[in-house]
């Protein structure tokens, strides 16, 4: 059916989940209180913003991982033409792949990998 | 250390305790003034022979007239035990907190603090732990406390 | 709204953890304070619970009493019951017949393990595996129908009175308790299997809580938690009540003063719980099981200090008489009370992850922390 | 080079000894998983005819009336004066003897408050005549509480002969 | 022969016979959404009671057992309940983000199915870089869960969020090499080239050690990649009561949780075609026997039956192990996961070159 399936798809996830939802709508009887619209936080009144500035670590993680997501997309044309290349294709990728290694070496032992 | 040297050891210690035979339990008695009972209090934990370094009930009794605060102590490497007594005046209750001395004794000491009233001085952290708050005033185990809501008289 | 994200500079954020939260097992509420994931202080509130036994205490009198405390620790209900029957027992100078000694120390026991195995199951439940806690009630189940039989309850039994025991065992018990035992002996591998041995357990749980002997004094513990950091605390041991002199059992110590410890210090307090009733079962001596005791009880005036060891280490009961038919102050040193306060020594500086697996290591019943 | 080594060695075992202990694990929850006889859980309201409760099961306090309506209840109020939590009450009244003429003592309702009763079998055990016991049964829910609240002597009944 | 292809080809034949090509492609498109909106709820249904049965039986109990016949009606039933209860939102939460996040979680779950081969020539969109297709959209999922988390105005949900961020993320990596191994040894990025391969023999088989490797590193990823026990980390249900959905209720919450399971369906239908062979049958060598009787079992019952066996291997390891820590999990990736799988990547290339593979 070709690259016309994704608007089939996309407009089908709407309309199951808006159907759903708009049924759910229908059906239910909305009752509004104060109490219902609090946060829960296991039955106690929350204690200071909830929005806030977050720890640095779980960052962290995902700076290195843009890194290594590049690189996985240039491995995606290698991989495709690897076997074609042939055995120059394993030593450039290992070169890559060193060049990459040491780059995460050097991550860790900076200790960008502990979690702090 | 049996009874009878812990006896003496303590009449060295403090001369202002007053040292009772053991009772039911075997267990010495030391009644001290409540302005002593911290440097008591350090002394029991420190000297070497005694050791009491595990403060295993702390606790309050109401007798109408005053209240008294009771400390059970052991010593975990010496074996012995002590009980430890200081009397209270009802209407304005306050002695020294051993939270530092024994760190349990934050807890119980809250504890007591809010169901008898004891006010601790220089505790860490007297704060309510089990009542609501705004629950200040009235104190639940004294022997004159009433809730008539709450409390069913059979 | 977004403005107020750059107002707290340091991150911090609190959360309340309970009352009604899937890993306080009950009311316990803790505010903690978290940088990112990693803890910064906790703060236990307690209360949600607190029934003032010991108030109530004050106006029952010394055979009713004691079916209250059934409520404190509900999962070492029959242990909680014998301290308070010997508290009574020792103000009145009461010999327990043998019979009844042999058949408290084994219920003892039996509650000991069930209550182990339920706290087996809790605390895999808490790291995240939900099959234990199934597998552990296949054995407790075995263990409260025993109870039922004997008891007349599976939780609340209210079996210890002064003096011994309510009724005699039950014809069946003997034959049924070795009946479990075998059962137990079958399956105490897949303990190992599914958790203890298990790699992610043991890196959830190594390293993890640690508390120094040292503190362990200080804050009071004791039971598994105290002999998690090589502490002896085991009441049986220490100062002996009923048989437990005569009995063959080790005081089980660990040394390693971290979850893990504690956790094997529990596994292996079962199989020790499992060779006590192996010694008792075949040799409960015939005899009275009850003592005679009066109508009305009236203990002289004094004070009378108890103490037993419960699943989660030593209850004191403390009782003050006026001579009168009900204790005029009572007071219940419980277990849970002080190793609470040591929670935030614990995991100070840990994940939340870790505060989940120390306070499963605690093993917390909150009726018996509030009373 | 010998610490290289000793390294990947060290990181070969703990990936093998890793996937040894979750293999176990997983052996032991594949074995219940097709081993249904295992299955330990009971279908509770549709056992309800084959459940059999130990004679011992403290469900609530009944009084026992033999053939002839008659109890063994003395209204001595033991029981009342047992029951930490003021769950019994008993009325009494005076039964006048019909050949002697004397007044005596007699139960008139006994009056049992399940709502408060926590089954601590302290009444059975104080009881002189072992006029009450504790039966097995354990449904009590009901949509309202005074439905709770109990007369368990039965209408008509009176005490056996002989009983004092 | 009856196959779900015919059928596909039979409906295309008879609308263009009966209307304009433009209308045809209109029902054609018509009938396809109704399709996958119809898969998507039966694999909600089904999914939820085989959750339930498999924990059940695990755990020694009985599992749903009153609603339909041996309670195989009780997802339905939850449905329903689910239908009727009341869409909350918190009163500071920030409203778009917070009825958006369900919408984007169904639409890349939806998407997903785009590349995925159900049965012999039965594919939506046969497109040339399916591979890198599906490791594409699938990364758009942490943004709904992050959204949600972030939306609720709740602290657990924010907790939940990031996790999850870091977590997806970091698995993403090993997920990716992991596939790329067997891209290497088919040399396209087609889902139709892959299946095609593996004709005679499963890469699984064919592929000697490193294959294995990579399969079960690739299920180890999308394990955690899909928030499912022992990574379940973003909804840590005894520390985070329930994560990033704390908040969400009703119908919502009942459209992250299908996401959820349909999420797990696709990894385990991409695994099922990567390492598994997709819809192709098993066959042994020359035992044309057997082979022929294995041709003779429909292409989508295969496809299916090895999805399924998949998806009750992840359900198998959230019922047997404890939840990892979250640094842990870090750990496991970055430090064993990540070079594992880049060095696994080294010889499967050296087994592809040289031939090596049967």
């Amino acid at each position: 059916m070709g690259a016309a399936s994704l608007i089939v798809l996309i407009l089908a996830a709407i309309a199951f989940s808006a159907g759903a939802i708009l049924i759910a709508k229908v059906v239910t009887k909305a009752t509004k209180n104060k109490q219902k619209a609090e946060p829960y936080e296991s039955g106690i009144p929350t204690r200071g913003p909830s929005w806030v500035q977050f720890n640095v670590g779980y960052y962290l993680f995902a700076l290195l991982f843009l890194i290594f997501d590049v690189e996985l997309i240039f491995l995606y044309p290698w991989a495709v033409a690897a076997k074609k290349v042939g055995l120059l294709a394993l030593v450039e990728i290992i070169i890559f792949f060193f060049i990459l290694f040491m780059g995460f070496l050097y991550a860790h032992k900076k200790g960008a990998l502990k979690w702090k | 250390m049996t009874n009878e040297e812990l006896k003496t050891t303590l009449g060295e210690l403090a001369a202002t305790a007053v040292i009772d035979e053991a009772d039911a339990n075997g267990w010495l008695t030391a009644n001290i003034d409540a302005s002593n009972w911290l440097s008591f209090a350090q002394s029991l934990r420190n000297v070497p022979e005694l050791q009491f370094n595990f403060l295993f009930c702390l606790t309050c009794v109401d007798w109408k007239t005053h209240l008294t605060m009771v400390y059970h102590l052991r010593s975990t490497m010496h074996k012995h035990e002590l009980v430890v007594k200081a009397k209270l005046d009802r209407t304005n209750p306050e002695i020294e907190t051993v939270a530092h001395i024994w760190r349990t004794a934050e807890f119980h000491e809250r504890e007591v603090y809010e169901l008898f009233g004891v006010q601790f001085l220089n505790h860490p952290d007297l704060r309510l732990l089990i009542l609501p708050d705004g629950w200040e005033g009235k104190k639940p185990l004294l022997k004159d406390f009433e809730d008539p809501i709450n409390m069913i008289r059979l | 709204m977004f403005e107020e994200v750059g107002t707290t500079t340091e991150g911090d954020l609190i959360i309340n953890m309970g009352p009604q939260h899937p890993a306080t097992h009950g009311v316990l509420h803790l505010v903690v304070t978290l940088n990112g994931e990693t803890i910064k202080n906790v703060e236990p509130h307690l209360g949600y619970i607190h029934r003032s036994i010991e108030k109530m205490c004050e106006s029952l009198t010394y055979r009713q009493f004691i079916y209250v405390t059934s409520r404190m620790d509900y999962l070492s209900a029959h242990i909680n019951n014998h301290a308070c029957a010997m508290c009574v027992e020792k103000g009145l100078q009461l010999e327990v017949p043998p019979r009844a000694q042999v058949i408290r120390v084994l219920m003892d026991e039996l509650t000991r393990l069930a209550s182990h195995e339920l706290w087996w199951g809790a605390m895999a439940m808490d790291l995240g595996a939900f099959t234990p806690f199934f597998h552990a009630f296949r054995e407790r189940e075995v263990i409260n129908d025993i109870m039922e039989e004997t008891c007349g309850a599976r939780l609340t039994m209210n079996y210890m009175v002064p003096g011994g025991v309510m009724h005699d065992l039950h014809p069946n018990f003997q034959q049924r308790v070795k009946d479990f035992l075998q059962l137990y002996k079958r399956k105490i591998h897949e303990y190992d299997e599914l958790v203890t041995g298990n790699i992610i357990f043991q890196n959830r749980m190594k390293g993890v809580g640690i508390i120094s002997p040292e503190d362990v004094i200080s804050y009071g513990c004791t039971g598994p938690v105290a002999r998690g950091s090589g502490v002896s605390s085991d009441v049986r041991k220490l100062y002996p009540y009923e048989i437990y002199d005569k009995l063959e059992f080790d005081e089980v110590l660990e040394d390693g003063c971290d979850s893990f410890a504690r956790y094997m210090v529990r596994i292996r307090e079962m199989q020790q719980s499992v060779r006590i009733i192996e010694q008792l079962i075949d040799n409960i001596p015939d005899g009275e099981f009850q003592a005679k005791t009066k109508a009305v009880l009236k203990l002289p005036k004094g004070e009378f200090y108890s103490k037993a060891e419960t699943a989660r280490g030593e209850l004191g009961v403390y009782i003050v008489s006026e001579g009168g038919t009900t204790p005029y102050r009572i007071k219940f040193r419980s277990p849970g009370f002080s190793n609470l306060s040591a929670l935030n020594h614990l995991v100070k500086g840990g994940k939340i992850g870790d505060l989940i697996a120390a306070m499963g290591t605690l093993d917390l019943v909150i009726p018996d922390i509030d009373r | 080079m010998e610490d290289e080594a000793m390294f990947l060695k060290q990181y070969i075992q703990d990936i093998w000894g890793a996937i040894k202990s979750l293999a176990t694990g997983m052996k032991r929850t594949g074995y219940y998983f097709t081993h249904h006889k295992e299955i330990i859980t009971q279908q509770y309201p549709d056992n309800r005819d084959t459940l059999v409760l130990p004679e011992r099961f403290k469900g609530e306090v009944v009084m026992i009336h033999d053939e002839n309506n008659e109890h063994a209840c003395t209204g001595c109020t033991a029981c009342e004066l047992a029951c930490p939590n003021a769950t019994i009450k008993i009325i009494t009244k005076f039964d006048v003897d019909a050949e002697t003429g004397k007044k005596k003592k007699a139960i008139d309702t006994f009056v049992y408050h399940l709502e408060l009763c926590t089954m601590c079998n302290l009444c059975v055990e104080a009881c002189p005549t072992d006029a009450i016991k504790m039966a097995q049964t354990f449904e009590h829910s009901v949509f309202d509480r005074s439905q709770l609240t109990k007369k368990l002597n039965k209408p008509g009944s009176k005490i056996r002969a002989g009983i004092e | 022969m009856w196959s779900l292809s015919n059928i596909a080809a039979n409906i295309d034949q008879w609308l263009n016979a009966n209307m304009s090509p433009t209308w045809a492609l209109i029902v054609e498109m018509v009938i396809a959404g109704v399709a996958v909106i119809g898969l998507f709820a039966a694999l909600g249904l089904v999914l939820v009671i085989m959750e339930r049965k498999v924990s059940a039986w695990i755990q020694i109990r009985l599992g749903p057992n009153r609603v339909g016949p041996k309670g195989m009606l009780q997802s339905l039933a939850d449905t329903l309940k689910l239908l009727v209860k009341e869409g909350m939102t918190p009163g500071g939460a920030d409203k778009l983000l917070f009825n958006v996040a369900p919408f984007v979680a169904m639409i890349v779950a939806m998407l997903l199915l785009a590349p995925i081969a159900f049965a012999k020539d039965f594919q939506l969109w046969d497109l040339n870089i399916g591979v890198l297709y599906i490791s594409a959209v699938s990364s758009i999922s942490v943004i709904s869960i992050l959204m949600a988390g972030w939306a609720s105005n709740n602290k657990y949900s924010l907790l939940g969020a990031m996790r999850s961020g870091a977590q997806i993320v970091s698995y993403e990596l090993s997920a990716g090499l992991a596939v790329l191994a067997i891209v290497v040894l088919t040399g396209s990025l087609r889902i139709s080239d892959i299946i095609q391969a593996q004709e005679n023999g499963w890469w699984l088989f064919k592929g000697h050690i490193p294959v294995i490797i990579a399969f079960i590193i690739f299920i180890i990823a999308v394990t955690a990649e899909t928030n499912r026990a022992p990574f379940d980390l973003a909804e840590a249900e005894s520390e985070l009561t329930a994560g990033f959905h704390t908040e969400y209720s009703g119908m919502k919450f009942a459209l992250f949780f299908l996401a959820e399971y349909v999420n797990v369906f696709i990894v385990c239908a991409i695994g099922a075609t990567l390492f598994l062979g997709g819809w192709m049958p098993f066959h042994i060598g020359n035992w044309h026997a057997f082979n022929g009787v294995m041709d003779w079992i429909p292409s989508s019952v295969w496809f299916f039956g090895k999805t399924f066996f998949l998806i009750f291997v992840i359900m198998w390891f959230r019922w047997t192990f404890p939840r990892l820590r979250i640094d842990q999990l870090l750990n496991l990736e970055w430090k064993y996961l990540l070079p594992i799988s880049m060095f696994n990547l080294l010889l499967v290339t050296l087994i592809a070159i040289m031939g090596w593979h049967f």
